[in-house]
């Protein structure tokens, strides 16, 4: 399985590679090897020890695009396609090439979650304009070219409809 | 002497004033509004009365609900917690008139302490130091102007109809001030019919630095130590501590006793708290006097071992304090995090919803004030504060190391908190070496800290939350292929341990 | 400098060192039994590792295991607890050997402390008076007749390979003695080859009175306190305080140099406890020295301020202790109740299970050291402490009266508990004015007011009960005429709330 | 519903007087009417407000003889059969007449919970000389004539059987 944790650059690989009974398992993560054992498990919730080390982790969500759990009190979650990121960034204007456009728009509806720069700010090509949280995936919407920041359109917290101006840059 | 008190609040501190009366042998009473049927502080009191809607204004803020429901179930006297009713004039006196005992000062002295101006006049005679300003209500540009150039700029001008931040316009000189106070002066004027305008100076970097306070009816007076209250998010406080990083047993003694002046001058009864602006050359001026319990209140009762509500119904029932200044040592430090349901990347938004599962720390030096309980809720209704976790230690490091793990240890399931905030606030240097100020979390970018860390936390969970996906995938795989006979065999491995 | 810290114990105590460790930064390693997987100071531990099977000799007690787990993990301390191997000189010395730094004694000092005669002698020799008696083994009757003459009758005939109460004969006159001394003699020749008795005076209503102390290796002492450990059941402490009501400061002070004297006498390094008993007449007698953290320190901490746990680890990290005896004052009173897991009325059984809710108190004042979750394990393998209830109050009634309410608060489901015992004691006017006593049980006929108020509690509830059982049953009864479409009603009813 | 109180003297009878609906009752206990409201129902808990006074109660156990709950932590047991001490009191010889027999025997098998009397003490006919925990429920076994104990034949805790000499009475 592989997957992208959000909020961080990481993409993390795993697999089981063998079940030694009695609820023990060996499990392979980032290339290493881990000795697992479970000591409850239901549907929402497992508790385990990873190499001598107990660990509680809570389901939150379990979506097609993404899995929520806290481990110890520790909110993760992974998002099951990590190339996601990707096809928002190219449908954002950023690989269409049109330099002359003055208008960044979203290409997914979705709320303003962070809003990362200001009136006036010079940006590049692919800096992070805001986030916006889309069918329940965080996703960052950046810059398609270099300018400043002539004015925003957004607000956090509030929706954006899809093709909704974001911002305008010249 | 009191035997039964109605509590005219809900939430952690409806709780906290019933803990007392269970230890005291006085029955409790708690009222309830329709949302607050399962909370806890109806569970835990003696008798509970339901007065109403959710809405407060149709329950906590009911005042002849409230009395009535007191007389009629033979309650002998009201504790009014903190918000809602606790600083109203008007319900003070309607106790007073149903011959109930109102844990709290009088009506009179209530409304003293709220009028702004009034206030100010008072300290002025008692020489109590406020900030410096305007003498009352200035109606012309050319008495600001007056003002302003005496005490310096920058200045802030404010409107008396103001509160928590609004109306209040930042000048830097003549001209901006000329500008301002017409603009102010209009919208006052739109809005209320008058003008009420008034001068302050500004002051940069301030503490917010308050002195719990006592006084009962025979006129004995102490002050029970300063809070610093300066960690701040749009003026509502998040973390207090008692002692201040930066006052030491003089400057307690000094402002401690212009404290106890300024609740003298206004004639004072009961548990209270002078707050004062602390400027980084060590100048304290009053602001004003919270005429009530406050929410930090525990930091001060585990430094100085009091139980402030037992001191409070004490004083009601007119006794008279039972120690004296010199008796009070400081002992060890004492820190306070408000453990909100709130989202802190949404500007502090309420977050709100059923708690489906709630852990809450303990151990040496540990103590937590709270309403929650598996199962609970956290409602719209009303405000965000869900916990107060404190900690003890015998010096201000040993108190911050208790917190810190208190902090990773309090697990709340259900609404987004602010304990992530709290570990990265009381991991931060400026914290450790007491670099406090009321714009801490923007002088030193701990929101941009904050992320950093969650960041890091996530990372360094990682494998333990994929290893965890694995296994339980497979669990969830399995059941779906056989959903009985896997269940059977995942319960029996299991049952074996 | 510690770094990381093998536990070598489980329950309430391990947890307690966990708490200790998390706070200093210091790592924490649990070990546990088979029947320990699921308890919580493995939860809690940095990391955990398992030892061996449930019963005690094949893991707490395995001494090559716990200190091969210990070096393989990398840790550079071992902390024992109580019980278990903590008074264990050989497994002291085994640290030691494998360079582990044991965090108590040394095996040289504690064979001292565990041979009653050779630390019966080094306290004669520091002039610290122990109970009157033999200076050592008696062989002859003759000897013995002596001695009871010499210190007056009744007197008590002791085998050195007793214990617990065990092998202990009360005689009252010179025949009694010659029957006892033979029948005894007889007894000790035949279980262990030779006669090993001595003869101590008997003491009546004596009080269980214990100095905590901590001496560091560069050889400054102190004591913190002494703790009134009266209340007992078969010679099993039960609930403890400090201050003692019978000790004052000239008392404290003096008895409290005697207990540092017998702990230099020894040359004893760490926290421990010397345990007296005092006679009616205000006379200490020394008895023994417990070399390692007791399971009432709570009690001390609470009225020092300080971590007892903390000051274990800066002593073995060969530190000097950071004060002096005059810093340390008496911060109001403190008591502990030990909650088992026993049913008091089967001659104090214990009672094993699983705990299928537990609520644990809290509130101003209130600590609780638990090993308790909804979901644990009582287990018939280790012994039937729970949990330790203290609560402080800035005097003793204060402090009993905050007992009272957070037993009431305590429920733990699943097993008895010695609960409903302690609200008898707390409430018996005897306890309240301080008249305490070894014997306090029998001599108060408190079992008998137990059962008394159990009765009383029971009718006071008798109606909520009975009406509990009205719904209830028609609420089963509904359920059973139409199983699904009922309680599809009833949700609808409840989710109205 | 009519229940005895177990260790108590106290028999108690109740009745659902009516149901006000939104999970409301009128109840009769001891003769009295009172107010009660659900706040929760599962099949082994119940939290309510009795008169505006919150309870909750846990059914420990529900056989045919007795009912044992939890309420606001206090251990309550009813039995269902208020008579059956009566029953056990009239084997147990006290209704026999029979004065001059010696020996007080168990008419019923059980446990002894405590033993109130010991050797010497003068006790009346109907003085409780034990009790004994039988088919889940605590039995006082009774003297059956005015005497003296001359010797007890039973040790806390221990099982006895049906008619097994408990005393000797003189």
């Amino acid at each position: 399985m592989k997957f992208k944790l959000e909020n961080t650059e990481e993409t993390l690989d795993g697999e089981i590679v063998k079940s030694l009974g009695n609820n023990e398992f060996i499990v392979k993560t980032k290339g290493k090897e881990h000795h697992l054992r479970i000591l409850n498990m239901t549907h929402e919730k497992i508790e385990f020890m990873l190499d001598n080390i107990y660990h509680v982790a809570k389901y939150v969500e379990n979506s097609t695009s993404k899995i929520t759990l806290v481990v110890d009190g520790v909110k993760i979650t992974f998002n099951k396609r990590p190339d996601f990121d990707k096809i928002v960034y190219k449908n954002s204007g950023v690989e269409s090439g049109v330099d002359s456009q003055v208008y960044l728009k979203s290409q997914i509806p979705g709320r303003i979650v962070s809003i990362n720069v200001s009136v006036g700010d010079k940006v590049n090509k692919g800096d992070v304009v805001c986030v916006l949280e889309s069918m329940k995936m965080q996703v960052s919407i950046k810059s398609h070219k270099d300018g400043v920041i002539k004015s925003l359109k957004i607000k956090q917290g509030a929706p954006v409809a899809k093709n909704d101006v974001l911002a305008e840059i010249e | 002497m009191i035997k039964k008190i109605l509590i005219a609040n809900r939430g952690e501190i409806a709780i906290r004033v019933i803990k007392t009366c269970n230890a005291l042998g006085i029955k409790s009473v708690a009222v309830y509004s329709d949302e607050d049927l399962n909370s806890k502080h109806v569970k835990m009191a003696s008798e509970a009365y339901h007065i109403g809607a959710a809405s407060p204004a149709q329950s906590y803020l009911n005042m002849e609900k409230i009395v009535e429901t007191a007389v009629s179930c033979g309650s002998d006297a009201i504790h009014p917690g903190y918000g809602f009713l606790s600083e109203n004039a008007d319900f003070a006196d309607l106790c007073e008139k149903n011959k109930l005992n109102f844990i709290g000062p009088s009506g009179e002295s209530m409304r003293l302490c709220g009028d702004k101006m009034l206030c100010k006049d008072a300290m002025a005679k008692a020489k109590v130091p406020t900030v410096p300003g305007s003498p009352g209500i200035v109606e012309e540009v050319e008495k600001a102007l007056d003002i302003a150039h005496t005490i310096g700029y920058p200045v802030l001008l404010k409107s008396v109809f103001g509160g928590g931040g609004r109306g209040i316009r930042l000048v830097h000189n003549e001209q901006e001030l000329k500008q301002a106070f017409e603009l102010a002066s209009g919208e006052s004027k739109a809005a209320f019919g008058k003008s009420a305008l008034f001068v302050e100076k500004f002051l940069p970097k301030i503490r917010h630095i308050e002195f719990q306070l006592a006084r009962d009816k025979h006129g004995n007076a102490v002050h029970i130590f300063e809070r610093e209250c300066s960690i701040q998010r749009r003026h509502q406080k998040l973390i207090e501590m008692s002692p201040s990083p930066v006052v030491d047993q003089k400057t307690r003694d000094e402002v401690g006793q212009l404290a106890v002046k300024a609740v003298t001058a206004v004639d004072y009864v009961n548990a209270g708290t002078a707050e004062f602006l602390r400027l980084d050359d060590g100048a304290f001026y009053f602001i004003e006097i919270n005429a009530r319990l406050q929410v930090e209140h525990p930091v001060t009762e585990l430094v100085s071992g009091l139980d402030l509500v037992k001191l409070q119904i004490d004083i009601a029932n007119g006794e008279e304090i039972p120690f004296k200044q010199k008796d009070l040592k400081v002992n060890g430090c004492a820190i306070e995090c408000r453990i909100n349901a709130e989202d802190t990347f949404l500007d502090f938004a309420p977050s709100t919803g059923r708690i489906s599962d709630v852990n809450i720390p303990s151990g040496p030096g540990v103590r937590v004030d709270t309403y929650l309980y598996p199962g609970s809720t956290v409602s719209p209704y009303y405000d965000s504060l869900m916990a107060k976790l404190i900690t003890w230690g015998q010096n201000f490091e040993e108190s911050r190391q208790r917190m810190q793990i208190a902090l990773s240890d309090f697990y709340i399931e259900g609404v987004e908190t602010s304990i992530p905030l709290y570990k990265t606030i009381l991991d931060s240097k400026e914290f450790i070496k007491g670099d406090l100020s009321t714009d801490f979390l923007d002088r030193f970018k701990i929101l941009d800290r904050l992320r950093d860390d969650l960041k890091k936390e996530a990372s360094q969970k990682g494998d333990a939350a994929l290893a965890a996906t694995l296994v339980h995938s497979e669990f969830l795989k399995n059941r779906i292929r056989s959903n009985k006979e896997q269940s059977v065999r995942w319960k029996t491995q299991l049952d074996r341990h």
